[in-house]
């Protein structure tokens, strides 16, 4: 056990908040995605030019060659620094990566870590949600072409994307989650419609992909046919991880703001109020802590396990009682900031259903890391 | 003892499920968030019309003589349906301040006749004892500036420092972005007020807070509903999610959740009306308490079993969850009603 | 709705009042069973004597002829006189009356409601818990006696009957819950051994009921061959509702207690403590509020059915918050009173286990009462 | 920045486990509660010859030169098989306050040879802002009087009114009727003490803190194992009820306690020892608080899944769930962490 950083590790810290202090725009994040995103991008450009995007992964690919460390001090870094939250596309990287082809590899990674080109991830269907392997969009091989039918939805950021990561049926006899094969699909090919979908918080970050008849060419699977399904369990391990989602600087910085709120309305000195303010920090340090052990194992390269379901309950767990927690000390009907922490509470109750619901991670730690007699029918 | 609706009071909610199940049928409650009040008022002269709104209006003002529990009933269909008019803070909680707290006649007969009434909400003044007393940031000492349920042409009703129900012209005002779409406040200049304290307006408050609960009840009752028609749909893994013994045991949950509420609510319908004050007021806060607390957990549960589609905006389930949030805080705030409940405790000791 | 006294529930209120006020014991309910039990026997025999035992009962039976308001009354002013605790043995007499022939009901009813002969309940066995319908104890016909062999367990205040309704497995040709009957055990026949449970907090009111080649006359059967689930299912939905278990009145006086607690340690005054307070004793009017209600639909005199799930879930979860707060305020190691509390508080833990485990009850809430599917397997 | 066990510290592990595990194995932990003392003697005896005990006791007073982390792995293992010894009030805490709040060199090396120290309670002192303040009920102002994992010959330590650890011989004395059946406290005489306000003292608390979150973990990993273990085989309705799903969450829930813990308490292992004391006392504050709640929700959860047996005497499940709630409350009461959380951020603002 050492919690400080290596000699390396400092001089990295020390060099990034240089950067960041000269480059994190005073500007906050606007509230609307329509202009959130171009705020976001910008800033995530700056990074990637200054050598600050992909750090874990190899320099050939545009990657800078370093760890998972080096992720997590920029996580630590970006959100002592209040910066723009990140676009939570860099796992999308990692099965273009694992599974694509030299080729492959070439022509997309580095534009899509240089954020050149935007990535979406079309997996879950209106009829495959939680129980992602009865997915029906479907690709037919018609002589060099695919040809993709079909349906998605809760595609982050799809809107916004030029490439989409799609998981589709190629072979209708093969049971489940066999028979699944992923494609990089151009959003701009005839046939693609895309459509947002609006959160009860007014967000609008999440899509619909309709495909009807859209073609694309063969050497545009990634992986083997019927990898598919392999590689959506890589990118949801990885998704369910906290540390890519910069998540914890953005939950430290709403438990600070809620102290203030506390001091505000004087309730500062209230125990029941200071109990339930230490509660949620002490859960916000066990997301810490439990981030710093998930990364540590991650240095031997290995890619995240059924234990990355503890990782995404727990940050569920934390997000919703910190969102609880700002509701029950944000009462008085129409006091100031009321409707704003209310849209972050009403999105907390997304995080227990989107990447698999909380009842999904479940079975999954029940079954495969206490080996649970399976769940008969 | 009589626990249980009388057969007038079944009939009562028969009627008001079927006329309120068919207009929002015809006009979905979400519209009124945006469509400038139309639907709010076609439902109101609805209700107007068949003296729902009224009934806490004694006969000699030209009301039909009901009583609370007649009342609990119309909010807790209401609640079931999502409807948007501003039945507790004008037919409850307006009504029974202008009624006990000694409001003038003219008022009472307004509301009669489907005057649109607005409680000014005094949630900084609600809780003697808590860190704020008496004084909140909203103006100058005891006063009051939120109208709650408001609709356009509103009169505002607020216990002034003499303890008596007082009504304002509500003029101006600026609309309060808080939580509820469905459910409207405004801002207006602060008028002085003074806490529920005498036996009168302690009577009032526990029917406000017995109102609150029973629209809770009926909103966590219709996102049970919503929960358990999806669960036996909605097919996953093969199977519908409703034969999942993790979803089951949520929606059982949620059950529990809302047979007691409904059982604390008609309990107190009867207490905050007939009881003596001091046991009036007690039940009352529990009723608000709990239902309360349960209705916001149910309907997070409901999202849950819904799933994605719960956290969409076109979806209802989170209007439903953001009125059960207004209910839940107004009319002092969540908590005045525990304290008060712990204080008679500590005070029998 | 009208929860006033009726003049003539006044009238019977009032009358217990003075009754009780002349007859409770100035001494107060000893700790250890051994001591208890003579206390409460007495008591409750004191009771019957006056006349206010088996109220709802038909008077030809022993019992007075009222309904269960006045079960009501009388539970609700026990609580308020600080009376001992009643046996919980009223609802073994039910199915006795309900099921038993017109000579059972002679033989036994009166004695089992004169509290002169003491009943226990043998239902759960150690492989048969949740899952009562997989007893294997079994009852074998030789000419006109029963045969029975087999091991009861968690029969309350087994140590101290007389007799047992107890059930077993009469055809195992039958599947599960069919093929099972009830039987009338008296508790000296040969073959029976009685050994006591002891709970966690020392408690010794379960036992376990060893039956070795018990041999019963065949008329103790009660009802008819395969009767048996259904008595027990009657028998557990009583069990299950909070009206005759005494627990309301005994909640209401540890919430005080904990208020006292609370002055004594200058906690009064507490935001933090009042708002837990107070949360507790609203769950204690929703309890004592759900149960009038429950009483007013027995009124009609139908047996409860699967709503009792609700009443039993309720209870449960009342006791367990109730014994959680007495927990979180007595938190001083070694204070006054703590290891009373800390016993109280395991006890509570054994209320979503005995009587069905709260997952069994919400089992039966989703089938039975919401109508959703059965569980697969 | 390595956030693992070390080799050594997974040995050490391994032979904890083993020696603990045959010791009990062969004398239940149970029989503790009832043997005079014999089980406990033999067991620490064994762990003082593993140099177990003195891991804290810096070398040039005869330790072998540990680190909060070895001692939080021993104190794990400890908890997780329900071992009756004082090792959290010897090993960690009194260790701690001796070495870090100037303590007698000679109490150390008695530590480090075997001699049993018991730490006197400030739970009325530990939080200066709380309604208590430094005044409890159990003597004069200041005062504290009684022993944390007492065992038979243990001299006391606590930090005196001028911030000095400072021994007291513990000769009469009387048993205190607790929760815990295997870890014992007694009540002496009163003697001055202070709250836990300079940096040595402090250093010493964030030590005591976690070392109570490792035993918490290991309680609840036991309780998690015991669970898992009985769902696997006990059969109901024709099939494992593992195999329940209501069980199986039951089961994962713990699982995430379990392995939430254990994350917060190694991460503080390092922190209390090594990062600067306001980092120090944050950190550990958090495994504290964390893993004491997690704790006593993870043995109530694991008697709900052994059902029936879980509430009887003679299995083990109420013993873990006392020695939960016992270091749950120790060394401060469960407040204290959380409120010293809040007022990190309240200052901050």
């Amino acid at each position: 056990m050492d919690l400080r950083d290596s000699a390396e590790e400092a001089r990295f810290r020390a060099r990034l908040r240089t950067w960041l202090a000269e480059n994190v725009p005073d500007e906050s994040e606007p509230a609307v995605l329509a202009e959130r995103w171009p705020y976001m991008r910008a800033f995530q450009e700056r990074l990637y030019r200054a050598g600050w995007v992909a750090l874990s992964y190899p320099t050939d690919v545009g990657g800078q060659g370093l760890g998972p460390m080096e992720e997590a001090i920029l996580s630590e870094e970006l959100g002592r620094a209040n910066a723009p939250t990140l676009l939570p596309l860099g796992h999308l990287g990692r099965p273009l990566h694992r599974y694509g082809s030299e080729e492959q590899r070439r022509r997309y990674l580095r534009p899509l870590l240089a954020v050149e080109e935007i990535w979406c991830q079309g997996f879950s269907e209106p009829e495959a949600g939680s129980d992602l392997a009865s997915l029906r969009t479907r690709a037919v091989r018609e002589g060099e072409e695919w040809v993709i039918d079909g349906h998605k939805i809760w595609t982050s950021y799809g809107a916004f994307a030029d490439y989409c990561l799609l998981l589709a049926r190629t072979d209708p006899d093969a049971v489940r989650h066999r028979g699944i094969s992923a494609f990089i699909v151009p959003l701009d090919t005839a046939g693609v419609t895309v459509r947002p979908i609006v959160l009860a918080n007014g967000e609008e970050e999440f899509a619909e992909i309709f495909l009807d008849g859209v073609r694309i060419p063969a050497e545009n699977m990634l992986g083997e046919p019927s990898d598919g399904w392999r590689i959506a369990m890589d990118v949801v391990n990885y998704e369910r991880g906290a540390v890519e989602t910069g998540y914890l600087p953005k939950f430290a910085r709403y438990l600070s703001e809620l102290g203030e709120v506390l001091t505000a309305s004087g309730l500062g000195a209230d125990r029941a109020a200071r109990l339930r303010l230490g509660r949620v920090a002490a859960h916000l340090e066990v997301l810490r802590m439990h981030c710093l052990r998930t990364l540590s194992a991650r240095v031997s390269g290995a890619p995240p396990g059924p234990e990355s379901s503890v990782d995404k309950l727990l940050m569920t767990a934390v997000e919703q009682e910190l969102m609880d927690l700002s509701i029950e000390l944000v009462t008085d009907v129409g006091s100031p900031g009321r409707a704003e922490w209310f849209d972050r509470y009403l999105y907390g109750r997304a995080g227990s259903i989107y990447g698999g619901s909380a009842q999904v991670q479940r079975n999954i730690l029940a079954e495969r890391m206490l080996g649970l007699p399976r769940q008969q029918g | 003892m009589r626990f249980a609706l009388s057969d007038d009071q079944q009939f009562l909610q028969k009627v008001t499920d079927e006329v309120v199940g068919q207009a929002l049928a015809a006009t979905p409650a979400r519209s009124a968030a945006t469509d400038g009040g139309e639907l709010r008022a076609a439902l109101w002269s609805t209700l107007v019309e068949l003296d729902l709104v009224a009934l806490l209006v004694p006969v000699e003002h030209g009301g039909p003589g009901g009583s609370l529990t007649d009342a609990c009933v119309v909010a807790e269909v209401l609640g079931r349906h999502l409807a948007p008019v501003p039945y507790v803070g004008t037919a409850i909680a307006a009504a029974a301040l202008l009624r006990f707290a000694g409001g003038p006649p003219a008022a009472l007969a307004g509301l009669a006749a489907g005057e649109p009434y607005s409680v000014l909400l005094d949630q900084h003044l609600a809780d003697p004892d808590g860190p704020d007393g008496p004084d909140g940031p909203d103006g100058p000492d005891g006063s009051v500036s939120i109208a709650f349920d408001w609709v356009a042409g509103a009169r505002g009703v607020a216990l002034s420092p003499d303890g008596v129900a007082t009504t304002y012209e509500l003029a101006a005002g600026e609309e309060v972005d808080d939580v509820d779409l469905l459910h409207r406040l405004r801002r207006f200049d602060p008028v002085p007020a003074a806490a529920p304290r005498g036996d009168d307006a302690r009577r009032a408050r526990a029917m406000a807070w017995t109102g609150a609960a029973a629209l809770l009840t009926g909103l966590a009752d219709g996102a049970l509903a919503t929960a358990t028609e999806y669960a036996r749909q909605r097919h996953q893994y093969q199977r519908p999610i409703g034969s999942f013994q993790a979803v089951q045991h949520l929606c059982a949950d949620m059950l529990v959740d809302v047979e007691t509420s409904r059982s604390m609510t008609y309990g107190a319908s009867w207490a905050a009306e007939h009881a003596p004050i001091d046991e009036a007021m007690r039940v009352a806060a529990a009723a608000k308490a709990y239902a309360g607390a349960a209705a916001v957990r149910v309907c997070e549960t409901s999202i849950q079993v819904l799933g994605g589609i719960g956290v969409t905006d076109e979806h209802d389930a989170h209007l439903r969850l953001r009125t059960a949030h207004l209910h839940h805080a107004a009319f002092g705030g969540p908590d005045a009603p525990m304290l008060l409940l712990a204080d008679r405790i500590l005070e029998g000791n």
